[in-house]
């Protein structure tokens, strides 16, 4: 399916929200990228570069009390999800003041507060977990929803289908959304998965689409209707939205990794694609708003990393004595 | 006070919970029904919504019980047999047990992952393990183990009162065993042991099933003045150290009885625990009565071999004070 | 797909042949059924009775060094793969001189010699090792296959998927027989499992059929094709068996369970689809044998049966020195 | 003799293996291009066929181990991280250890488990646990644990040629570090401890990467007058408890040093073996440096303050002896 136009229905300041959102985003993976090759982080970090209209197309529509759960890549849906940009930034710095207060990092940024679970070190792990929090809201009876953000390696996992199933049973109002990005660590789609991701949602029977991941429209009406099926009630729906990852699976891989999986013509290819020039020539065509717009948005957003690594630079390193029993145990 | 069957205390104690607490949920699968009886009648009088039965799927299910519970929900995930806990051990291994801790206290879990285990009914070795040492060494996840009717329903209410993951684990086939139960809501704060057999020549602390068969052998060695002191942990995280640490600092002997596999058994642990924390008091060495490093058999006389019993456990202490039995030894 | 007459194909020898063999299975189980309820055997017993045509359909055309693994209720697979009546009644009894010397049991009977991993006890496990086995088989470049026996229940483990899609991939030699006999424990199927379990296949591109598992001739030929489509590299297929389960999941459940699961109509009906007397029928419309030489079938059976029993009574029990580093290590 | 790094004497390990027996097959996620190095190269040496990138798929994974050990293959199957094979599990701990013994022997299964275990690296809690203690108690498993480049080819050859299930754990962040490795093909007898510095004050056992800090806390210690028996077990399944019990018996003293989280750990048992058999020489409490409770956590600090470390096993093994250090106490 296609957006046809339908874009039309979004306000200018919508649309520049979106913007706003997916540059916001990338800037601060860009940053975060720089820290890590130049050996700033503790740890490592997968950079969601690329697939920014994904979480953003999903997760402007999400209210606070619906949840999402992420992957390694976790950082863009923290942020789409409305997690703040200065938390983020130092608890990726290893800080006392980052949303996890330094104990969980990068793949475990998490703001319950903001209904979201966390990014996770386990591959797939939030398909179940989302699962359950779906249940919840349907016990809840508050018309929240549950969505889960996994790549195509994860689809691999056997967990998803046993989500489906549980969840079409139940008719849970979950959301999985496969971000297929082409790879699965290093191996590239088709060596390791087998046939359609979308096309794992039908013997279930749930609802299923396979969108284009790279244009936001698209992404939130697809998403729209999903929300609007769990909500009332018609259970889970499963979308695999196609784009592609411009970075490597980790920042700093092409130091260690003794060869390439795709190259450098692929990567240049792909990059045609980017969601946010996309974007930002659609809201220019439809005279939604001026050049001069966007630049003063990519300003505010640009100071606004600025201060995140501000903050978190001059933020403390945990105090040992901080961890222990009161968070292991409540 | 009233003479129940274990899974009649447990039954009964998920039933007050729920009809108090809107917010406790139980499924796994088959708990409709109920292969055990533990859960028989919950749907019926707390609504299907509240009591579920699941496909069979554990990784899913165990992570659905970290979901719901992070969304607000007291979790009871039924499990049925502990082996099958291996099948979804992602989700208790590397989510229940560390979600809280990585984001740093943001919520807490309460969820309660509840099975039988262990062995003697030849169900051979799939659905006989004891596995209790491994829930103990991830860190975050508590561990019941009740060895009476009493402390089943005991520690099943704390254990769904408790804000954190724990792992509820009744001793396979001892679910028809009767014992007094007191009436109103029994409770017993996890952390706490229980003395159950008094004396002064050697403790004994047995974990779970291994109660019963020790507490035969407190009894008989008390009729040989040998006098046991009989300690049950009830639960092995958060483990009652200060209450082993006082009676082994008395008798100065330390005897240890648990049903799991002995390498890196529960039973290691607390002789370590000893041999660090009152080691001026002991007299003699620390051992272990448990179960060799194999896999359960399904044949009755060679899974009865493995396990400890009144014998086995006397003939230790027995051994270990240079009291010979004159029959039994 | 519908057998259509084909079994003309069939000797008289290879039908009764056939029939001797879902009749061995009928005669164990009902035999070990009393016994278990008699209290005589040491531990639980999940019966085959109903399913035998499945058993027999495929294993008939497996070769010794085809490998198949089956579920906690193997006693049937088995016996179908040819292990051996007095090693398996001996086992279940717990006697030394059982197959797995008393150390396994009903859930654990297996004969490596003639391609039995075994069953198991675990609901699922045998589809990742029996997709180990063809993994094997296909490096061995012998032609043999691997044949994973399980239930509609464990249609459900995600490993189903999992084992779909790498065999797909790697065109495993390799089939996954779902015996679809209504329930998942006491669960009826609708109530757990979404969907059709051989639409399953769909997505990851696998072959897929759907049969009356209660007829043996069909299960044979779409077996067949399946064996064909693995020894040449084809990859895997999944087949859906429907069947039926006419004793209760474990023999004895009527003495602890509180309540039914299905009704005493249902299960009447369901035995009409008795896959034995229905291909006794057809041998005999056929003119392929007499009812006297299927009586003498019988009483072979019988008296095989009636053997292995004495046999395994007058079997020592395993005795405990004879257990240990041995059997656990090599 | 050659200087190398652990994750090159892996790699050159696994190639020399593969070259000589047709029936080693390898397989895992991303085994070709190799994350950590130890696979690289393999498969265009190999073939296709033999090294076989996984899809995300570890249940499946680790069960296809164990059919294809069952059918006849040598099977290396990499699980990348240790925590992955949580994931994993129930082919593990229900299957893998335990199909030989179920069927009395009929078949063993050559599998080696290999992974990257531990923390050091701010990989946080889900790519950070030491979970040996767990395979220990599973009964069926061996568990080779390698803390120099020479013990990682030693080990890993003897885990191949291995006909049982073995646990191969790599301390994560260690590949990069150099040592001697013999020529030729060196091979380590599981179950055969090493002593890596001689002493008669005390006893310490060392498990893994923390052969590696206990070293120089020993040597430190040693210009102090201290001396310290060095033990690295090497492998915990089988555990060499002759050369830790014979160490014990002359020193009198014990300290054990573990990566595991306390509870259930691997410190723990080997502190219980010799409170039980060697307790008559035992001079001073048992001592275990380990991991707290906890789960692993991200910010160096942190993670620094909850491993063990140079400076918490020299203080453990100067308290025991009552002799503090002038600086460092
Ligand atoms: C259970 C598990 N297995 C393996 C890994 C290692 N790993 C981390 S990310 C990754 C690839 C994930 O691919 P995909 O799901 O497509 O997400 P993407 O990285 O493309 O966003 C792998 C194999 C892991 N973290 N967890
Ligand atoms: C992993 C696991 N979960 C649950 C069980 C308990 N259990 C044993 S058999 C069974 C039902 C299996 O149903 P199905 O696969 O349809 O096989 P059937 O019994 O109908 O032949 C269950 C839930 C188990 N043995 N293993
Ligand atoms: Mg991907
Ligand atoms: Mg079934």
């Amino acid at each position: 399916m296609t957006s046809s136009g339908a874009d039309t229905n979004f306000s200018n300041e919508q649309m520049l929200g979106f913007y706003r959102d997916m540059l916001r985003i990338r800037r601060v993976e860009e940053q975060l990228g720089k820290d890590s090759l130049a050996g700033n982080l503790p740890g490592a970090v997968h950079l969601y570069i690329g697939q920014e209209a994904v979480g953003v197309g999903i997760c402007s529509q999400l209210r606070d009390d619906d949840w999402i759960a992420s992957n390694h890549r976790g950082h863009g849906h923290f942020l789409a999800k409305g997690g703040d940009t200065k938390l983020l930034v130092a608890e990726v710095y290893g800080r006392k003041t980052g949303i996890c207060r330094g104990h969980g990092g990068s793949m475990h940024v998490a703001d319950f507060s903001k209904g979201i679970i966390g990014a996770n070190g386990i591959v797939g792990a939030g398909i179940s977990i989302t699962t359950g929090a779906a249940w919840a809201a349907q016990l809840d009876g508050n018309g929240a929803v549950g969505v889960a953000f996994f790549g195509d390696g994860a689809a691999n996992q056997g967990v998803l289908c046993e989500a489906l199933n549980v969840s079409t049973l139940w008719k849970l109002p979950v959301i999985f959304v496969c971000e297929n990005n082409g790879f699965s660590e290093f191996s590239p789609y088709s060596t390791v998965t087998s046939g359609s991701i979308a096309d794992r949602a039908k013997p279930y029977g749930a609802a299923h689409e396979t969108i284009d991941g790279n244009d936001l429209i698209e992404v939130w009406q697809c998403a729209a209707r999903a929300i609007r099926r769990a909500r009332d009630g018609k259970g889970p729906t499963l979308i695999e939205a196609r784009t592609y990852r411009h970075s490597g699976h980790v920042v700093g891989e092409h130091t260690f990794l003794s060869g390439t999986y795709r190259s450098e013509e692929e990567v240049e290819q792909k990059k045609a694609g980017d969601p946010i020039p996309a974007f930002a020539k659609r809201i220019l065509e439809a005279g939604q708003a001026s050049q001069a717009d966007l630049d003063r948005i990519d300003a505010e957003i640009t100071a606004e990393v600025a201060e995140a690594v501000a903050f978190a630079e001059e933020s403390p390193y945990p105090d040992p004595a901080d961890q222990g029993a009161g968070y292991m145990f409540a | 006070m009233a003479k129940k069957r274990m899974i009649q205390a447990i039954n009964e104690t998920l039933d007050s919970e729920m009809a108090k607490d809107p917010k406790i949920v139980l499924f796994g699968e088959d708990v409709e029904i109920s292969l055990f009886g533990d859960t028989v009648g919950l749907k019926d009088k707390h609504g299907a919504h509240r009591v579920r039965n699941m496909p069979i799927s554990e990784t899913v299910m165990s992570g659905m019980a970290v979901g719901a519970a992070a969304a607000g929900y007291k979790v009871v995930c039924h499990m049925m047999f502990g082996n099958f806990m291996y099948t979804g051990f992602d989700s208790i291994a590397n989510q229940a047990s560390k979600l809280r801790y990585m984001t740093a206290g943001q919520i807490s879990l309460p969820i309660v992952y509840m099975s039988v285990f262990g062995g003697g009914r030849s169900a051979a070795a799939q659905h006989s393990d004891a596995m209790h040492p491994m829930f103990m060494n991830l860190g975050g996840i508590k561990v019941a183990l009740p060895a009476t009717p009493a402390d089943a329903a005991g520690l099943l209410r704390a254990s769904i009162h408790d804000p954190n993951p724990v792992v509820f684990l009744q001793a396979a086939g001892r679910g028809g065993e009767s014992g007094e139960v007191p009436d109103g809501e029994v409770i017993f704060e996890l952390g706490k042991a229980a003395t159950v057999h008094d004396g002064d020549d050697v403790t004994m602390v047995a974990i779970g099933a291994m109660v019963r068969p020790a507490l035969r052998a407190a009894k008989r060695l008390a009729e040989d003045g040998i006098g046991v002191d009989l300690i049950d942990p009830r639960t092995m995280v958060p483990l009652d150290t200060e209450a082993i640490l006082s009676s082994v600092r008395r008798t100065g002997r330390l005897v240890v009885v648990d049903e799991a596999r002995d390498l890196c058994s529960a039973a290691s642990h607390v002789a370590a625990v000893c041999a660090d924390q009152c080691f001026e008091a002991l007299k003699a060495p620390i051992k272990r009565v448990t179960v060799p490093d194999l896999a359960m058999p399904y044949s009755p006389p060679l899974e009865k071999a493995l396990l400890p019993n009144e014998g086995s456990i006397s003939a230790t202490v027995r051994d270990l004070l240079g009291k010979p039995a004159g029959v039994e030894a």
